[in-house]
C-alpha cells in the first residue's frame, strides 16, 4: 500500500519533471525575447543574452506598437491590425468549413474518384508555395482579384486545402463508422448528417485547425503583400520590415517587442481554446 | 405498403460469404422474429435491409418498390443498433429526436413522440443526459427510443432488449406487441430470448450460418423442427436427442417404441435420431423406462432433472414440487406422438 | 488640383532608412506629389513583390531596384517606362558621373532614376581596439592592415569582427579583390570573366589572402549579423571590420562619432578604386498620364541636389552627384564624395556585369571557401565554372 | 433512389471546390512549373524549351546536392524528434496536471511567433560566444562547450533543436485532440490487465491512433520539405553551405538569382523525390483496403 | 485469500449519489449474482470493486487486505465489461493475450490459456480477427475470453452472456460453473437472466437503486423475498400481488384466506399485499375462487394463463397441455403456505 503510494508519487513527481523541464527548454527564447525588449540597445550590444535588462525600459514595446517607422510611416506594427483581422476572419473560416467538409465527403462518404483528388491535393503539399506564387498571381489576374481581399483569401484557400483536408479526413475516419450508418438510419442527408452529428463532434480537431490557420493566416506576410492590394495589407508587412533588415541598423529591442506583439492574437487564441481539449468526445457512443 | 421480399441475397466480407442467397417474404404488419447462433448473420441482414451495406447479389423490396441500392433513409426503416451507436455528443433527448428534426417534424410533434417514447423506456428523467453517464440498459434503451419515434412502416430491432432486466424487459416487450399492434408496421426482430421470439412472434425464422433453416409460427418451429438444427436451438433445456436404428418393419425402432413414420420414410436398419422436449418426458411410477438422477437444477417454478437411462444422458422438466435426489431411480415415458424424428445422414425432419 | 500620386515600393525600412526615405516623400509633396509608401523588407522580397505586380497588372508607380543584370531582363520584357525626357530635361548627363549612366542606360534609354550610391566595401576600425593593441595609426596599406590584424591577435581581441554570412563573404571579397589585387584584376574577373586571369597567379593570391582574413575572425562568426559584428567594434572586443557604408548607423546609434570613436575607409591610398552600387527608382509602364507624370515628377525630385544631400545625410550613402553641399555629411560621408570626385577612382560593383544567378554561384563557391579547407586550385576553378 | 442519387452528388458537389482548387491550383502550377523547368526562363518565364539543361544544372550543383542531404538528415531526426517529444508532451500533459491550459501554451506557443525573430533568439542561445556555451562557462563549467552551429558538420543538428521547439507543440496538440478521443472503457480495460501505463500508450493508444499520426506525419513532411524560414532565420544556410535546405535553394534561384528555370526544376525534383517516397506507401495502402483490411 | 469485503461503499457522480452506503461480504470461492433493475448500480458497483472509480466513502477489503484505494491491476481481478470495451486495433487472439504479454508469462503458458478459452467459447476460428469484424456476440465472447486467461482470484462479469444465443448461453453457463469450480475464484456476477442467476449463484443480491434489498441463496431470494421489489422483480411472470386488508382476528383475511402470521405480526385494518407466485395459482375445478381468462400465452413447454377475478387481474402457469381459451371461466385455488405476505406501507414480508 505504501509502497504504491510512494510509487505513484515518485511518478507524480516524474511528470511534473518532465513537463517542467520540458517548459523551460521552451521558455528560454521566450524568456531571452522578453528581457531583450525590455534592454536598451547598448545593453544588448553587450551580448549578454541571458542577463536581466539593468533597468526596464518599455520604450521599444511603445516603439513597436505605435512608433516604429517602416518606410515613411511611422506607426508601428499597430497599423495593419484591422487588415490582419479582416483577412483572417474569412482566411480562417472559410478553409477550415471547407476542409470539414472534404474530410468528411472523403472520409465517410467516399464518391468514386475522389481519393485521386485527395492524392493530387497532397503531393500539392509538398510543393513549396513560393513557386506557386507567379501563376497564382496570373490566374487572380485573368479572373479579376488580383490585388483586393478576396484574392488574398483564395491564396490562402488554396494554401490551406491540403493540410485542413487531411486534418479533417483522417479525423473522421477514426470515429466509430456505427454512428454514420445510425444517422443514414435516421434521414440525414449529406449536409444534415455533417452539420448536425459530425461538426459538433469535430471540436478538437476544429480547434487544432483553428490554431493551424489562425497561426498561418496571422503570421503570413509574403502572400498578403502580394496578393492582398495596398489597402489590405497585414500587420506582418510592418513586422517584417521592423525586424527583417538587412543593411539598416537593427534595434533587437524593438524586434523583440513587436514579434510578441504580432503573435498577441494566436497566442489569446492559444489560451483560450483550451477548454475544449475535452476527454472522450467519442466515448460511450457504441458498445 | 411496407412488406419486405428479399430474394437471393448474398452479402460479402472479402472472401467470406456471410448471407448465402438467402430468400425471405415479410408480410406487411408481421412481426418476424429471426434467430439463429451468434455469428449466423442476422445482423448483416438487418443491415443489408436497412441499406448499410452493400450487397453482393440479390434484391431487397420494401413496399413493393425495389430498394436494393435505395438510401437507407427512403427505405422507411426504423432501426436499434446491436451496438447501439448512440450519438456521443447529443443528450438522450437530442439522440431521439435527430431524426425527426432531420424529416422536419413540427416541433410540438417531436416533443410529443420523444416523450411519449421516453415515457415507455422510463427515460424521463435521464432525457438531459449524455450517453457517456448512462448504464448499459438506459443506453439500450435510448437506442430503442430513436427508432421508436420514427413511426416507421418497418422496424428492425437487433436484440433489442438484451441489457435489460426481466421485468423491465417484459414491460417492454408487452409494449413493443400493443405498439405493433397500433402501428400496424412491420417489425423484423432478432432476439436470443425465447420467451421474447415465442410471445412476440407471428412467424420465427430460424437462421444457421447464413443459411434460412426453417420459417413458421412459434408453434410449428417448436413442436415440428424442420431438422436437428432447428430441434436442437429451440428449447431450454435442449431437447433430448436419441439415435436409433429402424427395426425390418420399419415402424418399430429398437423393439421398443412404435412410430408413426409416413410409409415410404424409412427403412430397415436406417439410422435415425429421436428427438424428445424434456417436458415431454414424464416421471410417472408406470412408465415404461427406469433411468438414475445425476443432477436436479432447481429453476424456481420448475426443476430440471438430468438422468441416465444405460448410455443414454437427457433431461426431463418436473413441475410438481417433489424432491428429487441424485442418484435416485425413477420410471420415465414419452408421448410417441410428440416425438420428432429425423434422419441422421440428412439431418431432415421425417415425421 | 489632386496631387500626383506615386506608389513607391522600396525596402528603406529600417529606422535610419526610413528617415531616409521620409526625406524623399517629403520633396516629393513639396514640388506637388503625393508620395504612397509601400515599403518591403530585404530587397529580393520588394523586388518580386514589385514583379508580381507587374505581372498581375497592378503595378505601383516606381519602385526601388538595384542595376542589376535582372534591371536589364524588366526592361528587355518591356515592362518600363523610360524617363529621357526628364534626363534631358535636367540635364542628367552633364552631372551625373558615367558609371551612373551607364549604369541605368537600356539601349541608350534611360530606364531608371538613380537615387544613391552606396559602397559597400569599407573598412571600420575601432579606436579603441587598436589603442588597446597598441597600434598607433589606421592601416595605410593592405599589409598594414594585415600586420594590424596580427597585432590585435596578439592582444587577445577579435581582430576581425565579422558575420558569417554567405553575402557578408562576398563583401569581404570585393574588399580584397579591389583592393589587393587591383582595379584591373577586378574588371577581369567580373567584366572580362577570362577564365585565364582567374587561374592565374595574381587572382591565386588575391584568393589565398582573402582566405587568410578567415584566420582573424573569432569562432562565432558564423551566421553572425553585420550589426552584431558591428557591436565588437563599438564594445572594442574586436579591431576591424569591412562592411558597407550603413555600419556608420549603428555607429551613430550607439552615439559613436567617426574621426574620434572609430575609423573608416574606403580603401587604401589616394587612388584606391571606390567601388560603387547604386539604389535607382524604375517606373513600371503605364498608360495613365497621371502615372506617367508621377513618374516624371519622382524622377526629377529624387536627382535634385537638395533631395540627394538630405537622402544620404540619413541613408549614410554618398549623393549620385558631386555637386552638392558636403559640409553637414560625417567624415567619411566626406571621404566617399572626395572619391566620387575622381572619376578614375569609380569602379562598379560586380553584379552590375553578372547575372545574378553568377553572382549567386559565385557567392556559393566563395562562402564555401572561406568556410572550408579547399585547394585554392580548385576555388579558381570553380569560380571559372561559376561565371561561365 | 432518388435520394441515394441526391447525396452522391451532394458529396461530389461538397468536394467541387476542393477540385477546382486542386485542378486550377495544384495541378495547373505544377504543369507551369514543369514546363518552366523546362525552359531558360530568368526573371520572367519564357517560352522556349531546352530540354532537361536546368535538371542536368541542378544534379552538377554540389549545393543542391548539399541541400537535398540535409534535408534527409535533417527530415528524419526532426519528424522522429518531434513526433516523440510532442506526443510524449501530449502524455504527460494527459496526466491530469495542473495548470494544463499554462503548459499546453508554452509548449504551443513558438508554433505562433515569427521565426524570423525567433530563429535569431535561437542563433543567439547556440551561439557559443553570446549564448548557452558562454553563460555555462562563466558558471564555472569552463570545459563545457556547445558550438554545433559554428560546426559544419554539426550545425544542420541546431536546426532540428529549433524546428522541433518550434513544431512539437502543434504535434502535442494534435496528439492530445486523438488522445481524448479515445473511449474511457479501453483505459480502464487496460488498467485491469495490468497494463503499466506508458504501455498502454504505446501498445493499445497508439495504433488506436493511426490516422492522427497520419496525420502529424503528413504535417510535419510537407513541413520539412518546404522548411526555409528556420534555416535563413538561423543561419542563413551557413556556415558556407552547411545547412543549405532545397528549399532556400529554390527560393534563392526564384527571386535573388532571378533563375525561375532553375528554381521550377528544383521543386519539380523535390515533388519526384516525394512521389518516389510516397507512391509505393499508397500503393501498399490501397492495396490493403482494397482486400477488406480496416 | 480472496474474499471481497466491502463497507459503507458511496459513489457520486456529481452530485448523483449511485450507491449509497453499501455493505457486503463476498465469502472467498462464493459465486455471488447481482440483480437489479437498469440504472440500479451494478456495473457502477463491479467497476469501484475493480478500482475502476474513485469511491466517495467506504473501502473494498479483497483477500483481506484494504484495497480502496490500490491500483486495479493490483487487485488480482478479472472483468468483462458490459460494453466488452476490446482493444480495437488487436487481433482476438492479441485481446485475450495481451495483459498476460506485458505480465512476462511464458509464451506457452499464454498460448495454452488462450486456446483453452478460444476453445470454450468457440473462438478458435476467428483468432485473427480485428474486433470491428466480429458479430455482436463473438465481440462478447472475446471479452469474457479476455477476462478468463488472467485466471484471476476475483471474476467480475457484467452480464457477460446478454448477447449469445439460448444454446450457447447454456453451454457456457455450464462452462463457467465448471470453471468456477475447478479455479476456485470468487465470482461477481450481473446478469438480467433469472435462469442464470438461479443456476450459477451460491448467493443472490438484489439491488435497487443503489441499495441492497436482500441477499439470499437463490431459493430464499425466490420463495421468500424481503420485500415487495424484490418479490416484483424475480420470477417471469412476475408475482401475483393482492391488496387485502386484515380482518379483525388478525389472522383471516378478507374473510376468505386464513394465514400463518406470526403473532402481532399484523393487526386488525392494518394493508396486506400478498404475493402468490403464478405456478402456485393451481387450476383445478375443485378450487375455491373462480376467474375469467383473458389472454392465453403458450411458451413452449409451458402456457401463461393471464385472468380476472373481480378486479384483480393475474396469471398462471399451466404445465400440462390442455387447451384453455380466453373468455373461459375456470376455478383455481392457491397454497396458502407458499403465500409471501408484504406489510403494504413499508412494503417489507411479514410472514
Ligand atoms: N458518468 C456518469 N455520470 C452520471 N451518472 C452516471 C454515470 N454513469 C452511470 N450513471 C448513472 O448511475 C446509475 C447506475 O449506473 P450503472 O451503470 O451502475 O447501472 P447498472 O445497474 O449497471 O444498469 P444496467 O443494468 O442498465 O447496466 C444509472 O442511473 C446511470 O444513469
Ligand atoms: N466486417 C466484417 N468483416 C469480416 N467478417 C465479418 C464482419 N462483420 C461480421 N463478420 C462476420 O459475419 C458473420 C455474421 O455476423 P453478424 O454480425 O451478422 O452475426 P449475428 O448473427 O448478428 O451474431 P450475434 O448474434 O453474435 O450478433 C460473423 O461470423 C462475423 O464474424
Ligand atoms: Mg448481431
Ligand atoms: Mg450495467
Amino acid at each position: 500500500m505504501s509502497k504504491r503510494k510512494s510509487t505513484a508519487l515518485w511518478a507524480r513527481v516524474g511528470v511534473y519533471a518532465f513537463l517542467l523541464f520540458a517548459a523551460a527548454f521552451f521558455l528560454l527564447p521566450l524568456y531571452v525575447m522578453l528581457t531583450t525588449s525590455f534592454k536598451t540597445m547598448e545593453e544588448i550590444r553587450l551580448g549578454q543574452i541571458f542577463a536581466l535588462p539593468s533597468s526596464i525600459t518599455f520604450d521599444a514595446w511603445r516603439a513597436a506598437w505605435s512608433e516604429a517607422c517602416t518606410g515613411v510611416s511611422c506607426e508601428g506594427v499597430r497599423g495593419g491590425f484591422w487588415n490582419s483581422v479582416t483577412i483572417a476572419v474569412p482566411s480562417v473560416v472559410l478553409p477550415i468549413l471547407l476542409g470539414a467538409i472534404n474530410g468528411y465527403a472523403l472520409s465517410w462518404w467516399k464518391p468514386k474518384g475522389s481519393q485521386w483528388l485527395f492524392g493530387i491535393l497532397m503531393l500539392g503539399a509538398f510543393i513549396p508555395i513560393q513557386v506557386m506564387i507567379y501563376p497564382l498571381v496570373k490566374l487572380e489576374a485573368a479572373i479579376g482579384i488580383y490585388s483586393s481581399l478576396p484574392g488574398i483569401v483564395f491564396v490562402h484557400l488554396v494554401f490551406a486545402m491540403p493540410i485542413m483536408t487531411l486534418l479533417f479526413r483522417n479525423y473522421y475516419a477514426g470515429l466509430p463508422a456505427e454512428l454514420f450508418k445510425a444517422a443514414r438510419v435516421d434521414g440525414g442527408g449529406f449536409w444534415r448528417i455533417f452539420i448536425q452529428l459530425v461538426l459538433p463532434m469535430s471540436t478538437p480537431m476544429l480547434i487544432v485547425a483553428a490554431i493551424m490557420q489562425i497561426t498561418g493566416v496571422w503570421n503570413d506576410y509574403i502572400l498578403g503583400l502580394t496578393f492582398a492590394g495596398r489597402e489590405n495589407q497585414p500587420m506582418t508587412v510592418q513586422l517584417n520590415n521592423v525586424i527583417n533588415t538587412t543593411t539598416g541598423e537593427r534595434l533587437y529591442n524593438l524586434n523583440m517587442a513587436a514579434t510578441i506583439l504580432t503573435s498577441a492574437v494566436p497566442l489569446l487564441v492559444y489560451l483560450i481554446s483550451g477548454r475544449w481539449f475535452v476527454r472522450g468526445i467519442a466515448a460511450g457512443a457504441v458498445k | 405498403m411496407s412488406g419486405v421480399n428479399i430474394q437471393g441475397l448474398s452479402i460479402k466480407f472479402g472472401a467470406n460469404e456471410v448471407i448465402k442467397g438467402l430468400d425471405l417474404q415479410v408480410q406487411e404488419g408481421e412481426f418476424l422474429v429471426l434467430l439463429g447462433p451468434s455469428g449466423c448473420g442476422k445482423s448483416t441482414l438487418l443491415h443489408s435491409i436497412a441499406g448499410l451495406i452493400d450487397v453482393s447479389g440479390g434484391s431487397i423490396h420494401i413496399g413493393g418498390q425495389d430498394m436494393t441500392d435505395a438510401e437507407p433513409s427512403e427505405r422507411g426503416i426504423g432501426m436499434v443498433f446491436q451496438s447501439y451507436a448512440l450519438y456521443p455528443t447529443m443528450t438522450v433527448e437530442k439522440n431521439m429526436s435527430f431524426g425527426l428534426r432531420v424529416a422536419g417534424t413540427p416541433k410540438a410533434e417531436i416533443e410529443r413522440r420523444v416523450n411519449k417514447a421516453a415515457q415507455m423506456l422510463q427515460l424521463t428523467p435521464l432525457l438531459g443526459r449524455k450517453p457517456a453517464q448512462l448504464s448499459g440498459g438506459q443506453r439500450q434503451r435510448v437506442a430503442i427510443g430513436r427508432a421508436l419515434v420514427r413511426e416507421a412502416g418497418v422496424f428492425l430491432f437487433d436484440e433489442p432488449l438484451s441489457n435489460l432486466d426481466a421485468k423491465l424487459r417484459a414491460e417492454l416487450r408487452r409494449e413493443l406487441k400493443l405498439l405493433h399492434q397500433t402501428l400496424g408496421s412491420t417489425m423484423i426482430y432478432v432476439t436470443h430470448d425465447q420467451v421474447e421470439a415465442m410471445t412476440l412472434a407471428s412467424r420465427i425464422v430460424v437462421m444457421k450460418s447464413g443459411v434460412i433453416q426453417q420459417i413458421g409460427t412459434p408453434a410449428e418451429v417448436y413442436e415440428t423442427p424442420a431438422n436437428l438444427f432447428v430441434a436442437g436451438f429451440l428449447g431450454a433445456p435442449a431437447i433430448n436427442l436419441v439415435p436409433v436404428t429402424v427395426a425390418a418393419d420399419g415402424v418399430t425402432v429398437n423393439g421398443a417404441l412404435s412410430l408413426q413414420l409416413a410409409a415410404g420414410r424409412a427403412k430397415a436398419g436406417q439410422q435415425l435420431v429421436l428427438g424428445v422436449r424434456p417436458e415431454h418426458v414424464r416421471l410417472q411410477a408406470d412408465g415404461r423406462w427406469r433411468a438414475t438422477v445425476e443432477l436436479v437444477e432447481p429453476m424456481g417454478n420448475h426443476q430440471v432433472v438430468w438422468m441416465k437411462a444405460g448410455e443414454q444422458g437427457f433431461s426431463a422438466v418436473v413441475h410438481d414440487g417433489r424432491r428429487i435426489t441424485a442418484g435416485e431411480t425413477l420410471a420415465f415415458d414419452i408421448d410417441e406422438s410428440l416425438l420428432s424424428v429425423f434422419d441422421a445422414a440428412s439431418e431432415l425432419r421425417l415425421n | 488640383q489632386a496631387p500626383l500620386k506615386a506608389e513607391v515600393i522600396h525596402w528603406w525600412t529600417s529606422g535610419g532608412e526610413s528617415a531616409a526615405a521620409k526625406t524623399l516623400a517629403e520633396a516629393y509633396k513639396a514640388q506637388g506629389g503625393l508620395w504612397v509608401d509601400t515599403a518591403v523588407a530585404l530587397g529580393e522580397q520588394a523586388r518580386s513583390v514589385a514583379i508580381n505586380r507587374i505581372a498581375g497588372g497592378n503595378p505601383p508607380t516606381a519602385a526601388q531596384f538595384n542595376t542589376t543584370q535582372q534591371f536589364r531582363d524588366i526592361v528587355e520584357q518591356g515592362y518600363l517606362n523610360n524617363v529621357d525626357d526628364v534626363a534631358k530635361r535636367d540635364g542628367w548627363d552633364k552631372f551625373l558621373p558615367e558609371a551612373v549612366l551607364s549604369a541605368i542606360r537600356v539601349n541608350g534609354h534611360y530606364y531608371a532614376a538613380p537615387v544613391n550610391i552606396h559602397n559597400m566595401s569599407w573598412f571600420w576600425f575601432s579606436k579603441a581596439a587598436f589603442k588597446k593593441a597598441g597600434i598607433a595609426e589606421e592601416p595605410k596599406t593592405f599589409d598594414e592592415l594585415f600586420a594590424a590584424l596580427d597585432k590585435l591577435k596578439a592582444a587577445g581581441l577579435v581582430p576581425l569582427a565579422h558575420g558569417g554570412q554567405p553575402w557578408q563573404d562576398g563583401i569581404v571579397f570585393t574588399a580584397v579583390l579591389a583592393h589587393y589585387g587591383g582595379r584591373e584584376l577586378y574588371l577581369k574577373v567580373f567584366k572580362d570573366r577570362d577564365p585565364k586571369v582567374i587561374q592565374g597567379e595574381a587572382f591565386k593570391k588575391v584568393l589565398l589572402a582573402f582566405k587568410r582574413l578567415q584566420s582573424y575572425t573569432d569562432k562565432g562568426s558564423p551566421g553572425r549579423n553585420w550589426n552584431d559584428a558591428t557591436a565588437m567594434l563599438i564594445n572594442g572586443r574586436a579591431g576591424v571590420q569591412i562592411m558597407g557604408d550603413w555600419a556608420k548607423g549603428e555607429f551613430a546609434q550607439a552615439k559613436q562619432e567617426a574621426g574620434k570613436d572609430y575609423g573608416c575607409t574606403p580603401g587604401f591610398g589616394a587612388n584606391a578604386p571606390y567601388i560603387i552600387q547604386g539604389d535607382v527608382m524604375v517606373f513600371p509602364k503605364t498608360n495613365k498620364p497621371d502615372q506617367i507624370k508621377a513618374q516624371q515628377l519622382l524622377a526629377s525630385v529624387i536627382t535634385q541636389p537638395a533631395t540627394q544631400v538630405a537622402f544620404s545625410i540619413k541613408k549614410g550613402s554618398i549623393p549620385i552627384r558631386t555637386d552638392v553641399d558636403v559640409s553637414k555629411m560625417d567624415v567619411c560621408g566626406q571621404m566617399g564624395v572626395a572619391a566620387m570626385k575622381d572619376k578614375s577612382r569609380h569602379l562598379a560593383n560586380g553584379e552590375i556585369y553578372i547575372t545574378p544567378d553568377q553572382n549567386g554561384a559565385l557567392q556559393d563557391v566563395l562562402t564555401s571557401y572561406w568556410n572550408r579547407n579547399i585547394p585554392v586550385e580548385k576555388v579558381q576553378k570553380d569560380i571559372v565554372s561559376a561565371l561561365k | 433512389m432518388k435520394s441515394k442519387f441526391f447525396n452522391r452528388w451532394s458529396a461530389w458537389g461538397a468536394l467541387l471546390p476542393l477540385a477546382a482548387i486542386v485542378l486550377v491550383g495544384y495541378v495547373g502550377t505544377v504543369l507551369w512549373t514543369l514546363r518552366t523547368s523546362m525552359s531558360s526562363s530568368r526573371t520572367f518565364p519564357k517560352d522556349d524549351f531546352v530540354g532537361l539543361q536546368q535538371f542536368e544544372r541542378l544534379l552538377d550543383n554540389e549545393r543542391w546536392q548539399l541541400a537535398i542531404h540535409n534535408l534527409a538528415v535533417y527530415g528524419v531526426l526532426y519528424i522522429l524528434a518531434a513526433m516523440v517529444l510532442g506526443f510524449l508532451l501530449a502524455v504527460f500533459i494527459d496526466q491530469k496536471v495542473r495548470g494544463e491550459g499554462v503548459l499546453r501554451t508554452a509548449f504551443l506557443y513558438p508554433y505562433a511567433m515569427s521565426f524570423v525573430a525567433t530563429g535569431l533568439v535561437w542563433q543567439w542561445v547556440l551561439n557559443p560566444d553570446s549564448g548557452l556555451q558562454n553563460a555555462v562557462q562563466q558558471m564555472g563549467w569552463t570545459n563545457f562547450t556547445f558550438d554545433w552551429i559554428v560546426d559544419q558538420d554539426m550545425v544542420i543538428y541546431t536546426v532540428v533543436i529549433a524546428g522541433t521547439w518550434q513544431g512539437a507543440g502543434l504535434v502535442m496538440a494534435l496528439m492530445l485532440a486523438g488522445l481524448r478521443g479515445i473511449d474511457e472503457e479501453i483505459w480502464k480495460a487496460a488498467r485491469l490487465d495490468g497494463i503499466p501505463t506508458w504501455r498502454v500508450y504505446l501498445s493499445v493508444v497508439l495504433p488506436m491512433m493511426g490516422p492522427t499520426l497520419a496525420t502529424v506525419f503528413t504535417l510535419l513532411a510537407t513541413g520539412v520539405v518546404k522548411v526555409f524560414d528556420t534555416v535563413v532565420a538561423m543561419t542563413q544556410g551557413g556556415p558556407g553551405t552547411a545547412s543549405d535546405v532545397p528549399a532556400k535553394f529554390i527560393m534563392d534561384h526564384l527571386f535573388g538569382r532571378a533563375n525561375l528555370a532553375l528554381a521550377s526544376a528544383g521543386a519539380v525534383m523535390l515533388l519526384i523525390t516525394v512521389l518516389a517516397l510516397v507512391a509505393p506507401l499508397a500503393y501498399a495502402r490501397s492495396r490493403k483496403q482494397a482486400q477488406g483490411g480496416h
